[in-house]
């Protein structure tokens, strides 16, 4: 981490004119001057909080849908190119029809981040439950649990590792698709922010309003992880 | 590039081809028609090739983007709206001629049976634009000019289509834009209105104009010259018969994007001179006044950290030789 | 006496590979039944259809009289691999089987039950521990004390006792006769060793080599209670010259073709 | 999917006006018309090949270091704050940097693609080594295994399934991103297509970009699915 | 006669809970050493150990004369639970071996050691089955073909034949004296057949329960070549009996303690 600073900081000396790279100090001052005189934390919260709240909706659907979907057959044959379909499709070029039936309220960001997260999410989730061993499947059908059981006692346990995975996915994308979302007309917003110091060409808040999605980010990867590390101590993790 | 990559040559049937040897200029360009009208009849009669010249032609849908390649040298010359003012200014770029001035291009419309009439009762109230354009200046002086301090209105970001979207479907109270969306809204409800034009506020008004990579510009002021030569014809051409002209571009340039009413509709926004008229006004001055007018909006609006002089960016020189020359 | 588990001329092959060849037997209630039989003959395969969770391409496999059609909890299951859920405590996976609708029980009786079979498998001092810390032979007993834990009224095992050392093994036979007598467990047993066979059960079906077919039932002549002097009963030895003379005619073939 | 056209199609006789739908009839017959009259089958073309072309440099470059990562533990101490950065970037937010520092030319799309695909599948991909059980690690270091042996011996044989779901997940990422990989001034493509439809708010048009791009999407994803059926044989699939 | 495989004072827990406490023997060039010992006491930590997967916390093993530091080629080891790759058919799963580097043999050497081992063990037919359509006991001689297949100067076997029936288990272990006669490999044998140790070693280690210690070493006075005839020589019987009462005095209490 540190290290990446240090090139930042070579890159942006070497670079000059027009192709100019803004240095670490200048993004810094910047993002303290956005800080202290146009109250960014707004636009970090609102944002740090949509994609939260958006990661969170998607997971909460992908999760069931993705279990299900691996479990009966027929449902999957179904929905499978489904979503193999919708997941494709690019944010930006869905944002004109979102602001046409869903407004540009707070819902329309959040339905932008909860369905590429749902999408991003729900695959891995699938794949996981496709690779359950069979044997713990049997071993619980032997013991008479129900086909809710079997889910919520064998596959979910069995999965969670791979759910982790799903969601640490899904908040990737969820960041990667803020500024997206917020072109839904949002007032405030790093993505806004963002938006808007391109609009002027004002590079050290572009690189400000940048750096901090990236951090924002690696702190919630972080956090997960280490939920992560707790629930599987089961797991043999062979990494060493 | 790799063959299967290959996006075509960009001509488009219609166009008249450049002859072997010649000078080729690769020139970006935003798809409105205050922009690329010129640009499409001197490839339409040939102008451009008449000068030795092969432009090879790229399409934006920003100036942003357009300024970005520019200043990265992916293409030497670029055809912008409002930033015209904003990026050379920034020593992004020299603005060597002007296009055309969009005078009234940008409006402000309200709501279906709104109780806005005017300017002033935007106070309080959610006003979609695009920050950083044509639009963007209106606002702005319309503010002004009305009393209300910016931050009394609640400014929201998009892309035009996007803000139409927003607007059309009832979200915000006004929008600021560039026509033609004007028939997009119209289209949507034909009850919605018109508060304000750029045409009401002389100093709203924007230049658009062509600009050049600065180490392309510093090397290149003979191609330059047969730019201004070139594009002095057609511009010509167009004053001669602009219906005809309009028809001949909307046909080559525009016929899958727009109806050919829309252009005429849009054209009667913005203001064109006879060559001569345009030598005048670079004479005198006023083509700076222009720009520096726009660019002081631009300083007001926080692109700019500081008024810099027109004349730094925009060398009116060339053009004065060459229309003097053709005269 | 009324036949518990029971198979009727049971076919199966896999992807072509016959491996059941029209397998007959039965056994009755509070019966215990061992079944011997080469490596790769498809003793496993039996159990699992009988288990539920294969279905014979002809012929039928009944329990208590109905056609099985998948797995039930009155079925108790001891895998051959086990199969303990590696992201449960050792207590956790023995009361699993408590904690599911189908045979849920109060917490007091759960942790009673957990606490009775973790005892009696030399668990104490690993009920917290998770499967991956355990020897193959803890493992093991993990999976049996699950099975044994819901009291199913027929138990179907696969070489529950191969990772054990003789004297563990000895007890839980020994355990194991206990029971079935006490609680008239119906038993299916699969297993390697002849002498475990005759000590546990009341008759031995020895299968052939694959595709396979019941060679030879043996009735095991000696009463119960049996105790390890059982063992040196002349009877006992009798049965066991018998299936050893039995088992080596087929096993060459068996291991050699 | 018939059922899904149906439902677009009732949908579409319900909404009218400003939030009318475009039919599938009328959204089939703009793609007619595009395909014939302005050569939509062009952009299809460079849109699928710059998928594709992404998704093979960036899952290329992914799964060897995915797997370094998983495997070496101080790079992934020193890698993965970064991987996280990165990943969360917004595309669009890069574009302008892109424009500046690659150019506007073939290889600026074609590197937001990579990007994309890269980041969606890493984390996959590193997961999934780090949840290889141990004792086959073991047992080919008993047989004398080198490192790299055992890494594509067992371990890559060992995360193949994994590996294509990786892949499957950057291929939607990929498409995903299709439309603001375009934005770096792209003049032909779906993403260009789709753009040009909303800025003229030409709704059939947009409606056949985005269809197109979903249907290309589902193609993609069921040939990989059907490659990974071969090749993962010897897992027990628990799906039914 | 050298030290081949050496244990010198070792110790390891895990956690807190003592497992090895201080276990100290040898075993000699050419020699067959078994392991006995009640199920969970340490002898797979300690086969661990010697394989170089896991570092004493004090203490040395050694092997030639070398302290372990890790795993080698030079030691074939058959693990507890199999560890076949599932993603490979059987006959790749034998020959996986002579594709390393370390061990690489020519296409045709490779083939015919394989087509060799899978005679032996009986596996043909199922050349090229995935592991997961094999039963138990084949999964086993797969595991044991793979580690035979490298011709290993040390094999550490960790209950090799406890999921095979007896007949082959008998074959395979005639087939292993017969090898380490020959071709005098030094192995090191755990099992849980007090008749498997003696029948095939020089001596065998007894262990005690957790924290483990040896606590005797049995020299096994009966000549090889063995046949199925020693078994019943009063050698054989007189050592048999000793072990047995061995365990037994250990064992009850590893059980119910
Ligand atoms: N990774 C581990 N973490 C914690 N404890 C462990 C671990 N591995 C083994 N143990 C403990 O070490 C002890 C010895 O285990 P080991 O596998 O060596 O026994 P064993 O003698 O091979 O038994 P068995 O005959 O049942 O295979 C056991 O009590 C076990 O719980
Ligand atoms: N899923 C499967 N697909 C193909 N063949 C299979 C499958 N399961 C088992 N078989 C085959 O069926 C035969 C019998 O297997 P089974 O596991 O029933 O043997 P077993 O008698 O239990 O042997 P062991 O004593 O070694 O456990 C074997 O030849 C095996 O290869
Ligand atoms: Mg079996
Ligand atoms: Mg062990």
């Amino acid at each position: 981490m540190v290290l990446a600073v240090v090139a930042w900081w070579l890159v942006s000396l070497v670079m000059t004119g027009a192709k100019q790279v803004p240095s670490p100090a200048a993004t810094l001052h910047a993002a303290v001057v956005g800080f202290t005189e146009h109250d960014l934390l707004l636009d970090l919260r609102l944002s740090v909080l949509r994609v939260l709240i958006g990661v969170a909706i998607g997971c909460a659907v992908a999760v069931p849908v993705g279990f299900v979907l691996a479990w009966y057959r027929p449902l999957r044959l179904m929905f499978e190119p489904l979503v193999s379909f919708f997941r494709a499709l690019p944010p930006i070029a869905l944002i004109p029809l979102v602001i046409v039936y869903l407004g540009i309220g707070e819902q329309a960001r959040l339905s932008v981040l909860s369905y590429a997260a749902f999408f991003a999410a729900v695959v891995v989730i699938y794949e996981s439950v496709a690779a359950v061993d069979d044997i713990y499947v049997r071993a619980g059908r032997a013991m008479g649990a129900s086909g809710l059981e079997l889910f919520a006692r064998i596959v979910v346990p069995y999965t969670v590792p791979q759910v982790f995975v799903a969601v640490r996915v899904a908040l990737g994308i969820a960041w990667a698709t803020l500024v997206a979302a917020e072109l839904t007309v949002a007032q405030r917003g790093l993505g806004t922010y963002i938006q808007d110091a391109a609009n002027f060409s004002r590079k050290p808040d572009l690189f400000a309003g940048i750096v901090l999605i990236g951090l924002s980010a690696v702190v919630m990867d972080r956090v997960l992880v280490a939920v992560m590390r707790v629930s599987v101590r089961w797991q043999d993790r062979v990494a060493r | 590039a790799c063959g299967a990559l290959d996006e075509g040559s960009g001509d488009t049937k219609g166009t008249v081809k450049a002859k072997k040897g010649s000078t080729v200029v690769k020139v970006g360009y935003l798809h409105t028609i205050a922009v690329d009208d010129k640009l499409w009849l001197g490839q339409v009669a040939g102008y451009w090739a008449k000068q030795g010249l092969d432009l090879k032609l790229t399409k934006f849908d920003t100036g942003i983007a357009e300024a970005q390649a520019l200043n990265a040298g992916s293409i030497d010359v670029a055809i912008m709206g409002g930033v015209t003012s904003n990026f050379p200014a920034q020593g992004q770029g020299k603005v060597f001629m002007l296009n055309s001035i969009e005078n009234a291009t940008a409006q402000i419309w309200v709501q279906p049976g709104s109780e806005i009439t005017n300017v002033k009762q935007l106070k309080g109230k959610k006003v979609v634009t695009t920050t950083g354009t044509t639009a963007d200046i209106l606002l702005l002086r319309a503010l002004t000019k009305a009393g209300v301090s910016r931050s009394d209105v609640t400014v929201v970001n998009a892309a035009m289509p996007d803000a139409v979207q927003a607007f059309n479907s009832g979200s915000v109270d006004a929008i600021v834009l560039w026509v033609p969306f004007d028939l997009r809204v119209k289209e949507a409800d034909p009850g919605a209105s018109m508060i304000a034009s750029a045409g009401d506020y002389p100093d709203a008004a924007v230049g658009d104009g062509w600009v050049a990579n600065n180490a392309w510009y510093a090397k290149h002021q003979a191609t330059v010259k047969k730019i201004v030569a070139g594009w002095l014809q057609s511009n010509a051409a167009f004053r001669k018969d602009p219906s005809g002209s309009l028809q001949k571009v909307w046909k080559v340039a525009y016929s899958q994007d727009a109806k050919l009413s829309d252009l005429q509709h849009q054209v009667k926004y913005q203001t064109d001179y006879t060559n001569a008229e345009w030598l005048q006004r670079y004479e005198n001055g006023q083509v700076l006044d222009v720009v520096g007018t726009a660019e002081k909006a631009f300083v007001a609006l926080g692109g700019l950290p500081s008024f810099v002089e027109p004349k730094t960016f925009f060398d009116t020189s060339l053009f004065v030789d060459v229309a003097k020359q053709a005269s | 006496m009324t036949t518990m588990i029971g198979f009727d001329d049971v076919r199966l092959g896999f992807g072509g590979v016959e491996v059941l060849d029209g397998v007959g037997f039965g056994v009755g209630e509070g019966e215990f039944v061992s079944v011997l039989g080469p490596s790769g003959c498809g003793k496993s395969t039996l159990l699992n259809i009988a288990a539920g969770f294969l279905r014979p391409d002809s012929g039928e496999a009944t329990v208590a009289g109905e056609p099985v059609t998948g797995p039930d909890h009155r079925r108790g299951v001891v895998f051959q691999q086990y199969a303990i859920f590696p992201w449960l405590t050792v207590e956790k996976n023995i009361g699993f089987g408590l904690t599911l609708r189908a045979n849920r029980r109060s917490r007091e009786e759960r942790r009673a039950q957990v606490a009775r079979y973790v005892e009696l498998m030399g668990l104490q001092g690993f009920e917290k521990s998770l499967p991956k810390t355990l020897s193959g032979g803890m493992r093991q007993r993990v999976a049996l004390a699950r099975a044994y834990a819901t009291e199913p009224q027929v138990l179907l095992m696969d070489e529950p006792f191969a990772a054990l050392d003789a004297q563990t093994r000895e007890y839980l036979q020994e355990l194991l006769v206990e029971t079935t007598q006490t609680e008239r467990r119906t038993t299916m047993l699969i297993t390697h060793s002849v002498e475990e066979a005759i000590f546990l059960s009341h008759r031995v079906v020895v299968l052939g080599n694959r595709p396979t077919r019941v060679r030879e039932v043996v009735d095991v002549p000696v009463p119960f209670p049996r105790t390890p002097e059982s063992r040196l009963q002349p009877e006992f030895l009798a049965v066991r010259r018998h299936l050893e003379d039995l088992m080596r005619s087929e096993s060459t073939t068996s291991a050699r073709s």
